[in-house]
């Protein structure tokens, strides 16, 4: 995204606007990991607590997960780069 | 709504707009677990055939354990989260 | 949620927030049961009106679905109780 | 972005705040609601092999039938729990 | 919906609302077809451009979902209006 | 936030309200595009046996093609929406 054609006033509005939907991205992107590691991995409910098998797996995931996150962010960082100048 | 119609204890205090925005997060997150776990433990504990009208004694107890699985499951995952301090989102 | 380390201002200004958000909180719920209940009931679509049967069964999910998020929400405030002092 | 450039008539009158959260809510119910049939209705009775680009003869039939159900679904529910007058969220 | 109850004033607020939302929905209504025609067709990764078949069957996929939205918004407006009087 | 101490060089320029609310909807549209991209790519390329904590080679080969063709139907179903110029709300 380029916001160079705003002014700078303008530009320092938009940068706080970023940064406060940053935060709410980065909350977003942890419940919705743990709902689809909760999901993928909890499937004993003849127990309450987490079962090892069960924490084995949603540690896996949660790792898979990110590492998934991260490389989308970087190949859509690489794409978008290349379409702006159209 | 609340810009309206302070009473005069109100108008004696300032209110500090970060305040109002660190519990507005603090509700919508608590919101959103609610929220996301009422979704998976209907799915992963109530019967789609719908015989009757109350919860099953099965269903009640799978209620029970999967709400306090999923505070476990939201515990855990933050404190991995928090042990790598890291961001993954596009700038 | 405990808000009391705010001032009275701030606090009433909370509360009209939380109040507001459970009126939203209560619309979603019941937007989310009915597109739920019809999900799982409806699935004749040779008449127009709904049957009887699957009026029978759109109860049901009604009432479970509402006694479900009841039980939740007992479950979810307790254990929201107990880890508030850590 | 109606908070600048009122013409002169506008300003005669004063604007309630309450009506217009009120009118935000309905205007939100609509579109919400409205989103909810276009998925369900969409699972429903779109075949998933996309054979041709017009919906089929069965197609539109199903979709006239599916939006008449679910605004039916829609208002038993409504009366239900009119009815009921319980609410079921975390305090 | 009928906002006549509200003065000119009002409505004028509520009409720039409603352009706003549907400038929003117009742009919901884009990215779900995105998504649901990506996850309905594109299946094989074994290429990074879509493929022939894939290509043909998005084409396909977008043109029904744009013909459903139409007709449900069609049928939406009919129902409405005949529960307007009640 | 934004509204609160604005330092000399801002007070010295005129915020147009129009900017902000377009430069929002691009950032709206920027980020419902990568979430959605994550969600879709996560089902269509991991495996959900969970065997190992790294993306596999298969893995991450998927997901580089999988974000380019996202971005290809992105801009192929732009295009043909560009085409037909319609618009297909409830009034």
């Amino acid at each position: 995204m380029d916001f160079s054609r705003y002014n700078q006033a303008e530009q320092a509005q938009i940068n706080a606007m970023i940064e406060h939907k940053q935060m709410k991205d980065f909350l977003r992107l942890y419940s919705n990991l743990v709902q689809r590691c909760f999901d993928d991995c909890a499937n004993d409910f003849t127990t309450k607590s987490i079962t090892g098998k069960e924490e084995a797996c949603i540690n896996k995931c949660a790792d898979k997960f990110l590492k998934h996150s991260e490389r989308v962010g970087a190949r859509f960082a690489e794409l978008s780069q290349q379409m702006a100048p159209q | 709504m609340s810009f309206f119609g302070g009473n005069g204890m109100q108008s004696q205090q300032a209110i500090n707009p970060q305040n109002i925005a660190m519990a507005e997060q603090e509700l919508e997150m608590v919101t959103d677990l609610f929220n996301r776990i009422v979704d998976s433990c209907y799915t992963k504990c109530i019967s789609k055939e719908y015989a009757q009208n109350d919860l099953t004694q099965g269903e009640s107890v799978c209620i029970d354990r999967c709400v306090a699985k999923f505070f476990d499951v939201n515990t855990k995952v933050g404190e991995k989260m928090q042990q790598m301090g890291q961001q993954n989102m596009p700038k």
